[in-house]
């Protein structure tokens, strides 16, 4: 049993992605992977888990207590990093990337250390949209929005299922790997498709579950039907192994362990 | 090395068990499918994470902190309360036991009578030893007459009951022979350990609720010792808890007094603990649990 | 690293100290050369072996073990008794505590007399701590009458007297209260936790007298919860003990409440570690320790 | 801070010496150097400080509780051993070695290893001598006994100071290291002799003090007036540090820490 540290680190730079998202840099170099993630220490707050957007950065979206906490900080201010935490993805060969939302950030690290080699990217709408000109510049990027009001007008499952309106979309069959994060309804769609063209074993996906220790102890990030830790086992899947998971896409589980409807997130 | 000759039917307590490892409360604990797959790793036996009266989310965190040799918890005791009993499906005939918290006998004997009917059930165990609750685990454990009360209440659902012990007591024996008074077929012991760290940067305690329990390889030595006085005091049956990281901690349980053992902050390192230790515990030239228990008193 | 200004005059419950750093008892305390060599190896004031009332050797061996991050002991309380005045000589005027015990209020009284006139004694400490020795030591520190009754007892004498408290509690700041009632000048917390390990292949405890108390880094984690607790309920200063083998331990412990610290197993792995702390832990940017003192209490 | 085990050993051989002195060889082999020792564990009577005879072996004198317990003990018997400690021998060059009675147990290592060039071994009378055939064969061996009957008739420090009867007497001179261990008075009298040919410098002591730890906590075998734990500082000290002593050779410690006259033995 060794120590995992929750590192103090200094704030840098606070970047505003999209109106509610926002770029939190610090002056620690964790050497994570992307899908890996942190657990967050808001002194005086909660410690809340987010992957690492970069190896010394987290990039945040503003939903509760805890991230109107981070929101409130100022360049300077202290928080501790407790990671890296879970497995990361493992990118192999060519490699699709498929982002909803928030869920770039996890992805963001395959961008930059060049290894998405596509990137679909899906918003709400078009402020909504992040990373756009970094990803723009390191990766062959497609953007879907809900609203129309940027790319393709649609879900990113569009731009997967058929070839999306104006040509941007692409052909999982492509590639050897494809990462993937964002709404679990978003996933589960993806998942449904991949698994139509026989891809399902290409796919990794990752999730979100309410945790609390980040560490794999505590129990209460498990995933039915196996009983997976999303924290240690996770966060990020096959989408061989979601096949078997009647949680996935269904219900997932509160603060009290109690089942809610809907995926996390 | 001491090893152990596996019994056919091995039961403590009143609680029959595949092995003498038993995953212990509030690790991986939360849903059935975890429980499951501790079982399918090679645990004996499970305990559920604590049920309460009602629905609690826990506290705010950092809720867990893991340092060489030790881990320091406050959860708060988060639970599902009565949902729970759908995590219970499909483990109908497993060794589980359930795990109840309570502020009092009625609310221990109300969520006792949640469970008592249900097939996947085969004991409770009382957490009167969280030390980081207000008014819950180690408030009541620390008062031998709530102990008692709080047994005899959940006793009477016939079902066999186990009261695990904090060991932040000037006596821990007096709380055992509470809950042997109380009618408990078993004491376990223990409970995490008082503890607090400080982040010198934050300026503040590192967990949440300020305050916390230490578990691991670092309580193991107060574990023993507690368990060794248990099994002088008691004529029921010892469960050794607390820092159990190899098989042959868990012969020094065994010889300090232990019937069974439970393992919690062991899956940090190394969730295929059970199985691993069962291998290195049992042989066919092992020697009977009879023989080896309580055998360094002297 | 947080760091401390070192200030001119150090004074925690009536002792002035050369630093913040003390010799805690019982460790390189049995002879004066030894505390003197301490002393001149960086330490801000030294504590004493524990005396009583008549000559001890102590517990058969083994009497010391040690693990990763801990150490056991029961040495059983081993004194030369009033024989060590002698010493003391070559002391007069350092910062040198003198540690009693004894069964009673009077026994308590009767050792603090033979050195309450000596120039080479600047303050007692009382152990109501040690968890092994019947009759003594956390067999009175339990009791808060008792302490209350001991210190009264040497507090006549006229020397600032401290009372070092055990973690062997339910409610250490029962017993911080019971000291400072009876006018104590501080609490030191804490002495050893209540532990016991087992050798499988000898099937007996470790220890020559069965169990013992842990110390060092292991139990680092629980002392800081004392501290904490001692420095919301009492007036006097906390003297923070246990586990601490670094600089940013110290300030941990002084944001836990503490006005200084002991330090007993930390010389273990490295003799000179009150200089090299020292090294570490002041500096002309550092804060004033009242600043930092309690800082984490919210 | 790490472990220092207490390691189970089978005896395995048990040698009588002498009539006061027997040899137990053990099922474990320790990487220890001469003049180390180790806490040996008697169950259910005590720990006490022996030195290794070799890796895999003490040599023990009777002298109380629980040496005699040592002596009642038989081949596949189980103790403790917790070693190597102290700091052990530093010879170097051309090295003389002078032990008095069960004093050689520590000092045959160096011999075994073939450092001991010259070895005075010194016994209150010819039954007590040990190891006599093994450090003949091994070594240039001077022996003494006080009785005379067998050797030099007189101490060890005569083979020192004159050239001896017989002609068995060495000129220290000669050597760059001179290893002692025994009596504390038989040492006090080797460093006088010593110091008055300015040799000092080249002569280690092995000392014996109460020992409840062995590790260098407690503090029982502090020795005056630098305070040094002979545990641990030592038990080896140079002549030149004993010099400085008030307590060699003058008093020591019993277990409760009262001062006693006469050294360790
Ligand atoms: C592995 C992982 C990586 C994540 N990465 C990111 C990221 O890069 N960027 C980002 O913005 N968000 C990320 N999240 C989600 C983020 O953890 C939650 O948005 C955050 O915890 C909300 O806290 P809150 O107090 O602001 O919200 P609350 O008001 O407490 O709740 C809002 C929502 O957040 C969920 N939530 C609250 N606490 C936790 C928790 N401890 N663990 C999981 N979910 C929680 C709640 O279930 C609810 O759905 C990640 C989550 C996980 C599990
Ligand atoms: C570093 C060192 C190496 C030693 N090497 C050897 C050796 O190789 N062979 C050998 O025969 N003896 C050796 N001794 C001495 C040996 O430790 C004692 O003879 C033994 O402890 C006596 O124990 P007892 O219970 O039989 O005697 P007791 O009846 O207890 O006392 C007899 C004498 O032994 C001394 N003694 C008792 N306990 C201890 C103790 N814990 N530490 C030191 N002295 C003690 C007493 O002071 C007294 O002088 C060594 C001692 C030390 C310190
Ligand atoms: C994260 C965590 C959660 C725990 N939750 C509970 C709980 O709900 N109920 C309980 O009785 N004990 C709980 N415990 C205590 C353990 O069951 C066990 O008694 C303690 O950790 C000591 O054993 P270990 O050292 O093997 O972990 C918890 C411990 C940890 C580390
Ligand atoms: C070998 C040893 C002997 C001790 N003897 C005493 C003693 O005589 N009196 C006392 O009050 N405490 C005694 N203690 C306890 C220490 O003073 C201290 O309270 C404890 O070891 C915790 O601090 P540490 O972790 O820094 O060692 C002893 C501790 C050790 C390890
Ligand atoms: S969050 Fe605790 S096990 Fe995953
Ligand atoms: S025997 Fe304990 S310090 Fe030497």
């Amino acid at each position: 049993m060794h120590e995992i540290a929750s590192v103090p680190v200094k704030i840098t730079e606070i970047r505003d992605e999209t109106p509610t998202i926002k770029t939190f840099e610090f002056d620690g170099c964790f050497s994570s992977k992307a899908g890996q993630f942190c657990m967050v220490w808001i002194p005086g707050v909660d410690e809340v888990p987010m992957g690492f957007s970069s190896p010394s950065s987290i990039t945040v979206q503003k939903v509760g207590e805890a991230t109107e906490a981070l929101f409130s900080l100022n360049v300077g201010d202290t928080i501790g990093i407790k990671g890296p935490l879970g497995n990361g993805y493992t990118p192999e060969g060519r490699v699709l990337v498929i982002a909803g939302g928030v869920g770039a950030a996890p992805l963001r690290p395959l961008a930059l250390e060049g290894l998405a080699d596509t990137f679909i990217l899906g918003a709400r709408t078009a402020d909504e949209i992040v990373y756009k000109d970094e990803l723009g510049s390191l990766t062959d990027l497609r953007i879907s929005t809900d609203d129309g009001s940027y790319g393709h007008h649609g879900f990113v499952t569009d731009l997967l299922a058929g070839a999306g309106r104006g040509g941007s979309g692409v052909d999982p069959e492509d590639y050897d790997t494809i990462c993937v994060c964002g709404p679990e309804i978003m996933m589960k769609n993806v998942l449904r498709i991949l698994n139509e063209k026989d891809l399902s074993d290409r796919a990794q996906f990752s999730l979100v579950r309410y945790m609390k220790c980040g560490v794999g102890i505590c129990g209460s990030c498990c995933l039915d039907d196996a009983g997976l830790r999303v924290c240690r086992d996770g966060p990020v899947f096959s989408g061989t192994d979601l096949l078997k998971s009647f949680e996935f896409g269904n219900y997932s589980r509160d603060a009290t362990g109690r089942r809610v409807s809907g995926g996390g997130h | 090395m001491v090893s152990l000759l596996k019994e056919e039917n091995i039961a403590v307590g009143g609680v029959s068990l595949d092995n003498h490892l038993i995953l212990a409360a509030g690790v991986l604990g939360t849903t059935g499918a975890s429980l499951k797959r501790m079982l399918s790793l090679g645990a004996g036996g499970v305990v559920t994470k604590s049920i309460g009266p009602y629905p609690k989310g826990g506290h705010k965190g950092p809720c867990v902190q893991v340092y060489d040799g030790a881990v320091m918890n406050a959860m708060g005791l988060p639970n599902p309360s009565e949902d729970f009993k759908v995590e219970l499906s499909g483990l109908e005939g497993r060794p589980v036991i359930v795990s109840i918290f309570g502020g009092d006998p009625d609310e221990f004997s109300k969520v006792a009578s949640w469970f008592s009917g249900m097939a996947s059930v085969r004991g409770f165990e009382l957490n009167v030893s969280c030390p980081h609750a207000e008014g819950y685990g180690a408030q009541i454990g620390s008062n031998p007459e709530l102990v008692q009360e709080c047994t005899e209440a959940v006793v009477k659902t016939g079902i066999p009951v186990w009261v695990k012990l904090t060991p932040n007591v000037t006596d821990i024996t007096e709380s055992g022979l509470a809950a042997e008074e109380g009618g408990a077929s078993a004491v376990v012991a223990v409970n995490t350990v008082r503890a607090m760290r400080i982040s010198t940067a934050m300026r503040r305690p590192v967990l949440g609720n300020g305050s916390g329990g230490l578990s691991g390889p670092a309580i193991f030595p107060v574990a023993v010792k507690c368990v060794y006085d248990l099994y002088e005091a008691c004529r029921i049956p010892v469960v050794g808890c607390g820092g159990i990281s190899d098989a042959d901690n868990v012969i020094e349980m065994i010889m300090a007094g232990a019937s069974a053992v439970e393992i919690g902050s062991g899956v940090l390192d190394n969730v295929g603990i059970f199985s691993e230790i069962c291998g290195d515990l049992y042989s066919e030239e092992g020697e009977n649990i009879e023989d080896l228990r309580g055998c360094a008193h002297a």
